[in-house]
């Protein structure tokens, strides 16, 4: 069993949607110790169901402050009261971005994104032009350093050609650059101070992974029951696969129905109007 | 040194037209009382600062209190896109935002920097990012002990910061506890500072690291109760998150966020409104 | 990840010689008895660093662990000299002791940078001082905002920082309370690092933000009770004075010096000494 | 009466010391509400007299980290538990340096120094020359920065020709450098940040005060019995005197009453093998 504990039940489930099956896959390959700087949303869930499964001592880090963090129920935002209630410590945010991130105490940054392409550049500014943009999204936020100041980085979403483009539109945060190139070219003392970039890509369709000599996103892996077209087809480059794709482990019921108590309870929780005042 | 100001005294005594303005709050404490005060007085031309503008500054802009946003993250937190934020960058309603933008490591490094009184912050950021290249703010240095080049940005010192707090005793120096964000930082960067807290009390019963801001580090403290509503406050009351889910609706239309906030900020007393 | 070892085992697998070595504590929980150890364990040729060393670096110098000493203020507090300092840096004796000189201000700086993993502090500093003529190691930066030029000086980045503090829990996470000096930014700058605590408790009890160090931001904690004394602990026992004056004629003479020390150092068993 | 408070015997002492006057002399130059950032020694002493008598608002700033400290006894060093116990809070260390002082938050830094020349300079670095000391001192702690980043600067020192020299043997902290015209030479932005310097020392027999051109310090107040001579023969450099010095109030009785109380309380308090625990 992979948590080690007796009773769980750790059979393939009977039963489960897309997004459950990427939210498992991403959980599983963060590694019981893990630090980890958790992006919110969909980076969120995986974490804590890492936490909650396999990997109790998994260490959260949300950019709030709030350091090595337990939550009961998921967080709406960065900075619920949750995180802080449930939290070792909670610091400053210059200090969670200088000491904790910048000093290099993170194993694992693992973020969102609106759009990524081929080289893993990550997209959360806008699309269309800087200036006179169509779409205006959220911004940067801590993306930008964590993806360099990170060891590695997990990056979640949801496989669409709008959101898996040749080029963005933008480089919100560093993937390999435009070329691939950009993380080879850095200064030595910055080189030694920067992590690998995102050594995986989890969507609901598939395993992603940078070609160790190009830096391109490669399929290592494909879900269960989903065909090459349908990846070829939501994914806004010539998609490459490794010659033998591994065929991603189902969900087992156990993961699946955690994932599921997690969210319900995360539901009721945030549907109340007043929910209790943190402690 | 601290003075005891009304809301509405404490707003427009040290919030002026055309001033740099920050209101901070790291999803918690976030100053709303006080913005709504400062619609309510149709402040205007105000360069907003935030490294996470979120719903409050949604409202000011879409009142058309600010000319210019300097910010790292602009979104509705687990919601989505701030609509009035969007309608003003996009399609400059009801005027034209110019828009300054970091990442949350620099604005956070910028706040301490104000607060150190240096004119930079450094820090080892942006690698290969394209905002350097629309933010002519973000430049470099080069270490002259290892000669890597650094990022470098100029320090936040605005005209004046109002942050929430939980509470000040009555010599007025204020307790800050829970997810402190920069409310720190971006008061002592400030030239002058509002602090609104939920109560006064007699001792601040703090231990010896808690974040306490002296007296003579405030310019004004004014009690508002509830003042951080629908966002937090750590010890007093939860986040509202309806509130925050039911804002995508309301600020999507530009006549349903005007009668939003006719109702519910501008015919609303000093200190009550949500 | 935090090991909890003995203060021996600590000390002889995280200490070697000729490391760079920072034994922090600003007059509160500076880490005597693990200090003692490492002169027990006749450590040699290390760079000691040190805002303020005192008694337990006089100790270490005269006793021949070190060969070079970065430092911002080297004496007695309230007291005067430090006799061995003096002897090593006027008359090379028990042997030539390099000396690298900051204010406090920077050094606090180059701690900051350390555990912020930057290779460089920014400090408004060193103006009209002769210091800058004597330490090659402040130099300068231009602000690429202002054009004005600001003191620079490289991070510290100790091999390994030993600190005391109060209390660590059974995981391995350690409270510190009080006047917390640069503990906390000493560690985070270190390669290593080792704490030793005055006990360890069930739940640290710490408040929201409290100065706590996770486990897995500490390479090995020893329990080592009374061990800042004759400084003091907040909260355990308070700072010995009467020794810190004692101390004066004890290392005004190279033998009386060797004698204190063989009397109550280094036939002392681990943890015991005062 | 200068604290404004009824019942304390006012009337001037009837014998004190020069140390006393000194001291005195010095509490007296604070205002009640200025935020002072305390030296070790000489400057605590005086400080804390001023906090007990006429500036009961005055804002105590010890370079440990605690923020407006109300010690019941004087500390013996800069770090002592006393400092904290009785702080309104306790920053670290760095935070002191970087938020407090260098943030432009001090009016007043109180200094003392081994050395003061003639364009108040200070040497508490060492005797002789840097790299074989005649006498090797403490060197520059906090003082640096502290006589540059406060608004003004006082300093206490005992009157000495081996103390007021000529030119110091190295300037630890600026007062107006080797020419008196240092501070006039800065970088505008500097300048904006940077303080007047020492304004006002303090001695056992005079107050001096920098002359507003030259920025030499000239004896502008003298203290009562003694004479002009006496100065003369302790300063290490041909000093000066303005036209017509003022002579220094006296003492008041209840201002040697309470230094005596404060010293005697803090002599039993650091006599003890073992003082109480700090809570």
């Amino acid at each position: 069993m992979s948590d080690g504990s007796p009773g769980h039940d750790n059979t393939t489930a009977h039963d489960y949607t897309a997004t459950e099956m990427m939210t498992v896959t991403a959980s599983r390959a963060l590694t019981n110790g893990t630090t980890c700087f958790v992006g919110i949303g969909l980076p969120s869930e995986a974490a804590n169901l890492a936490r909650l499964t396999h990997a109790p001592d998994t260490v959260l880090i949300y950019e709030s402050g709030t350091l090595q963090t337990r939550p009961d129920v998921l967080p709406l935002s960065i900075g619920d009261g949750e995180l802080c209630d449930t939290a070792l410590s909670t610091v400053s945010v210059p200090e969670m971005f200088r000491y904790w991130l910048q000093g290099g105490r993170v194993d694992v940054g693992f973020l969102g994104t609106a759009q990524i392409d081929r080289y893993a550049n990550l997209n959360t500014t806008l699309i269309g032009d800087y200036r006179e943009p169509k779409v205006r999204l959220p911004g940067g936020g801590g993306a930008p350093e964590i993806a360099t100041n990170s060891r590695e980085v997990f990056v979640m979403i949801k496989h669409s050609a709008r959101a898996f483009v040749e080029e963005v539109d933008f480089i919100t945060s560093l993937g390999f650059g435009r070329d691939g190139r950009a993380r080879d070219d850095l200064h030595p003392e910055t080189a030694r101070h920067t992590g690998r970039g995102p050594t995986l890509v989890i969507t609901d369709l598939c395993l992603m992974r940078p070609d160790p000599d190009t830096h391109e996103l490669v399929v290592t892996s494909i879900h269960p029951g989903v065909t090459r077209e349908q990846i070829i087809e939501a994914t806004g480059w010539s998609v490459r696969f490794v010659n033998a794709p591994e065929a991603t482990p189902e969900p087992s019921a156990h993961e699946v129905q955690v994932l599921r108590e997690l969210k319900a309870r995360t539901e009721r929780h945030h549907a109340g109007h007043h929910e209790e005042a943190s402690a | 040194m601290a003075e005891f100001l009304s809301l509405h005294e404490a707003i427009a005594r040290h919030v002026h037209d055309g001033d740099i303005v920050a209101l901070e709050g790291f999803t918690h404490l976030i100053p709303f009382a006080a913005g709504h005060e400062i619609i309510r007085q149709k402040r205007q031309n105000l360069t907003l600062i935030r490294m996470t503008p979120d719903l409050l500054y949604d409202q000011m802009i879409g009142m058309g209190c600010a000319s210019k946003l300097i910010f790292s993250w602009g979104g509705n937190p687990g919601v989505g896109s701030l609509h009035r934020l969007r309608d003003a960058v996009e399609k400059h309603y009801p005027a034209k935002l110019e828009i300054l933008e970091h990442s949350h490591a620099a604005m956070a490094c910028a706040w301490e920097a104000g607060a150190a009184g240096l004119p930079l912050a450094v820090l080892r950021g942006y690698l290969g990012s394209d905002l350097p290249r629309v933010n002519q703010d973000i430049r470099h240095i080069d270490c002259p002990f290892t000669g890597e080049r650094l990022a470098a940005i100029p320090a936040n010192r605005p005209d004046v910061t109002v942050v929430h707090a939980q509470k000040a005793d009555r010599a007025g120096n204020v307790l800050i506890e829970g997810i402190i964000g920069v409310q720190k930082e971006a008061v002592l960067a400030a030239r002058r500072s509002v602090v609104t807290v939920e109560e006064v009390v007699d001792s601040l019963e703090a231990t010896p690291n808690a974040c306490v801001l002296p007296a003579w580090a405030i310019s004004a403290i004014a009690v508002a109760p509830g003042g951080a509503a629908p966002s937090y406050t750590h010890g007093y009351y939860a986040r509202r998150n309806d509130v925050y889910k039911q804002w995508d609706a309301i600020a999507r239309d530009r006549d349903t966020f005007r009668q939003w906030m006719e109702d519910n900020v501008m015919t609303v007393e000093e200190g009550v409104s949500a």
